[in-house]
């Protein structure tokens, strides 16, 4: 018991179980999270179980603030209504996100640029190959106060990009007005503007973004390099910042991972 | 208005003609009106206009059958059962359906506007993505927007500087779709609509649209659900047809009756990836059978228990998931 | 028995019933019918138990096809939600008013005009006598297909003029635009135009409105002229299109109204 | 955000400074957090501004009581119990209240917009009326929409020819009240709110203020509401103070509990027909008493129980009302 809050080794974890406790430790104790199917929920059911117990996890089917004690599979999931506060529609959810009351969004994306925008519509633009479209990921990327991406990288390097091919969700910059001039988000989005994206967690590293709106490596993830996070993108990384290694999971978050959120190794396979 | 009619779902769907504008209730893999999307391919409809909150199994489904002409909405797929709607993905690229995409909140702002009987309603969300581009306006581009199209409005959307604050702002306009079809668990004799589990959006799309369907796995005594007025959505009014069909939106799931089938939707999912597996899967599954109990009887029994909710807790606690 | 549908005669009615049973004629069978407080209350009730049995009522407060066994005395009424079919609130009930969806209301007022226009927050202007204010009245008025306004007009001559001191509700002219010019309500409204006042029902006669949105008098009550009619009113009333006297309650309606809907004795005193 | 305390009416209600927006739950003389509007009157509450989808019983109090500076709404009165706000209508007589007159949508826009996170909706209600004539912008005649009072917007409203139709569209502005205070049944531990019978403009009022005091009947295990959310209205998270208060609303009703107190009510509209009539019977009633335990025990138990509500009802079936 006593090596609970021990970190463990590399060997002692998988890529995935770094991915979601990285991402459970950007919450803060009393957040309210908007999160999206897989990953995220278990991200925010672990934040939930150790540092933020009183976070709150509101969905945008409109299931507010649920109890499940079965991971749900997808946010219409009966499960994410399980003990919930409130149970009730898309309206609810996406007024409060609109209204400014959402502090931490989770989201996804099969590519992402340097200015955090994220691509979930066309790989290579509209004449390119299709995807699933925005669903929630535009609204919530552009209004939640802070937005995390949750991203694979390694060998993934065409999915770091320069400029995305399709804006499905607008970063720190993107091409605006008449001219589509590349513009920062506070400008455009003037007395309505909430925030943006605060980090991109990738199995390779954490990296955030800088007062221009630029993304940097923050920190490392063991058994990698910054050099090598360089590689895995398209782009030109910023790795002058990186602060040391991103800590590993504690034996208590993989108890929790694996015994006690995802016992059926839905995710956690 | 005459009081909602009792048919069958063969008579429901005759309602509906080529051409139509139609939106459904439910979201993802939850509560579609899976039997009706069947019976629309079986009777053939074609060049049907969806606008929808968000599409999954069933659009993709209508897509695949040739039924759809224009697709406006914000996503397709089927969550963790098939990464995205492959048939709507391919008619998409090869340019055999019309597209609009929007932000979730654009797509259910459309029809919140048509709800409330306004011709839009404003929006933060989200200025500087690429559904807002003009190089994007797909309808427009096509010439659609000139009038011509009852359903085609003049402009995509407007981006409005707002004097309150001085902001800019978009407006997003009203959607009002012919029909509605919307699968619930329980409907009064005379109407009174009761969804238990999350709503979604589905107030939105019905009141929105100009006629309504409603299937539902249990028709009701109206006294029984009007004990409890704080807990229904729908006065019978807004709705034209009611239909009884158990288990009617299968693969999808339904809140506290049965799980979706994830197994069946990835299989449709895995034969979707060419219209040929298309083809075949619904030779099988939608043609192969005369209608909705055919199909069940397909399924059999020990299927379909397998997706059974535990009443206690609104899910399967049986099922195996991982 | 054989008697129900007789017509009563002078005497064995009060001003009260016949008000009431005048204004219930107006629903048709399957109408949607937005009611008010008091005697519109006892209308619309009585209109579904005698020629519209599939009439439904609506009230602002949310309470939807509400079918009371006991008359409420207010719109929020917990006796209004009695094996109602939705009890929601006001964004639905409004919603459904500006998407047409209404056929029929029933209003008040202090002060009504010959277009119909309403008054229910000033006598007298802005620095006169200070009423209620407008509640839901303006919104009903302007947005249901037809509205009914139910007045007493016995020696209230100051309540029917030429030009209501204050428009709380617009009728079918009203002044519009920089200028304040009297402009028609279909100009006004284009594309949102629903309807708008269908009749006036007072203790004398039912007045309806010319294709020019003026009032004129329909039918006089028995025991009352014409010519009463139009002294009871400030401005010069159109009565040559009168046709006839308004039928008198039928023994049932009396029936209905004193023993089933209103036994308390609330409003039929 | 910390969770919700649990706190005294008195201690909650200080937390309301001069000055403030306030708005309400509750309808006309339905489910009004009376109890507060005695605390607020004690606390000698002033300048506050309010701003409500309508008045009632509650308002005209305040507004008699001294503590209103400006009034926002649609109507005031105490139905069958008394035609009209008596205080209210003096004060504004006598130009003691700045007030502003808005339609019933307009009101409930105003904070439906508020909540929603947008600066304006629009509707079509009700182009013509005096409301919107421009004789009537008080605030604006009395020079306060110069940006001075941050609760007074530059624009009563604005009149846009919107291009989706080309039809004239009023645009009303959002209101965000510093307080929202509100009365229910049910409380959770933690905040979980719900309101049994209509919810009126709750939830618009609700999530369009800044703060929120809740005052409900019960406080009860959060685990009891959660079995049922989707009977539920707000989850805590929203919630800053709660109070539990039984009988808190009167003498305005409570679906499922209590009756409004007619006799109470029509003795108070009574009173207020004078200034000095109303004072004499705040000094019985507000100030003659220590709290609302004092004034409860004032009214007395016989009195209180005849309100009681019939639970298969929803009213009380004994009560004699003509």
């Amino acid at each position: 018991m006593e090596n609970k809050k021990k970190h463990s080794k590399i060997g002692e974890y998988k890529p995935m179980d770094l991915l979601a406790c990285a991402a459970a430790r950007e919450v803060k104790d009393g957040e309210v999270v908007f999160a999206g199917t897989g990953l995220p929920m278990l991200a925010i059911m672990l934040a939930q179980k150790t540092q933020a117990h009183t976070a709150v996890c509101i969905y945008e089917s409109g299931s507010i603030d649920g109890r499940p004690i079965d991971l749900p599979t997808s946010v219409a999931d009966a499960r994410c209504s399980y003990q919930a506060a409130v149970a009730d529609g898309l309206m609810d959810a996406f007024g409060q996100l609109q209204s400014g009351r959402i502090d931490l969004a989770y989201l996804g994306g099969a590519e992402v640029d340097k200015y955090g925008n994220v691509n979930t519509t066309f790989m290579g633009g509209t004449n390119g190959k299709r995807l699933t479209g925005s669903g929630g990921n535009t609204d919530i990327h552009s209004l939640a106060k802070r937005s995390v991406l949750i991203m694979p990288q390694i060998n993934q390097k065409r999915r770091f990009v320069e400029k995305v091919s399709y804006i499905t969700s607008p970063g720190w910059k993107f091409p605006h007005g008449p001219n589509r001039e590349w513009t920062h988000k506070k400008e455009v989005y003037g007395s309505a503007f909430r925030g943006g994206p605060a980090a991109v967690i990738t199995d390779m590293g954490v990296y955030r973004f800088d007062e221009n709106g630029e993304m940097y490596l923050d920190t490392v993830h063991p058994g990698f390099t910054a050099e090598e996070c360089r590689e895995n993108c398209s782009f030109d990384l910023n790795i002058s910042r990186v602060k040391g290694e991103t800590p590993t999971p504690t034996y208590e978050e993989l108890e929790l991972l694996h015994n006690v959120i995802d016992p059926e190794k839905i995710i956690m396979k | 208005m005459a009081r909602p009619q009792i048919v069958s779902l063969k008579e429901a769907i005759q309602q509906i003609k080529d051409g139509d504008m139609l939106t459904f209730g439910g979201f993802t893999v939850w509560r579609r009106p899976m039997a009706a999307i069947y019976e629309l391919i079986r009777q053939k409809k074609r060049n049907l206009h969806l606008v929808e909150v968000n599409g999954g199994t069933h659009d993709d489904m209508l897509a695949g059958a040739g039924c759809v002409a224009v697709w406006e909405s914000c996503w397709s797929g089927h969550e963790l059962y098939g990464k995205y709607g492959a048939n709507l993905a391919r008619k998409i690229e090869n340019k055999e359906i019309l597209y609009e995409d929007w932000a979730h909140i654009h797509a259910l702002y459309r029809l919140a506007a048509g709800a409330k009987g306004v011709p839009f309603l404003p929006t933060y969300s989200a200025m500087g993505c690429d559904m807002l581009n003009p190089a994007n306006d797909n309808l427009g581009k096509a010439g659609l927007r000139d009038g011509s199209n009852r359903h085609i409005g003049k402009y995509k959307y407007i981006t409005y500087k707002e004097p309150f604050t001085n902001s800019d702002i978009l407006l997003i306009p009203a959607a009002n779709p012919d029909w509605c079809i919307t699968h619930v668990q329980m409907v009064g004799e005379e109407g009174t609509v009761r969804v238990d589990g999350l709503r979604f959006s589905d107030e939105e799309a019905i009141k929105a649209s100009k006629h309504n369907i409603i299937i539902a796995e249990q028709i009701v005594p109206e006294e029984y659900l009007r004990r409890e007025p704080t807990r229904n959505m729908l006065p019978g009014y807004f709705v034209d047809y009611i239909v009884e069909l158990p288990w009617g939106a299968h693969p999808t799931g339904l809140y506290g009756a049965y799980e979706p089938d994830g197994p069946f939707i990835n299989n449709f999912f895995n034969s979707t990836r060419t219209q040929e597996g298309f083809d075949q899967w619904a030779e099988e599954w939608i043609f192969g059978v005369e209608d909705f109990e055919e199909y069940l009887s397909k399924l059999g029994i020990t299927r379909l228990e397998k997706l059974r909710a535990n009443p206690a807790l609104g899910y399967s606690s049986t099922l195996k998931r991982g």
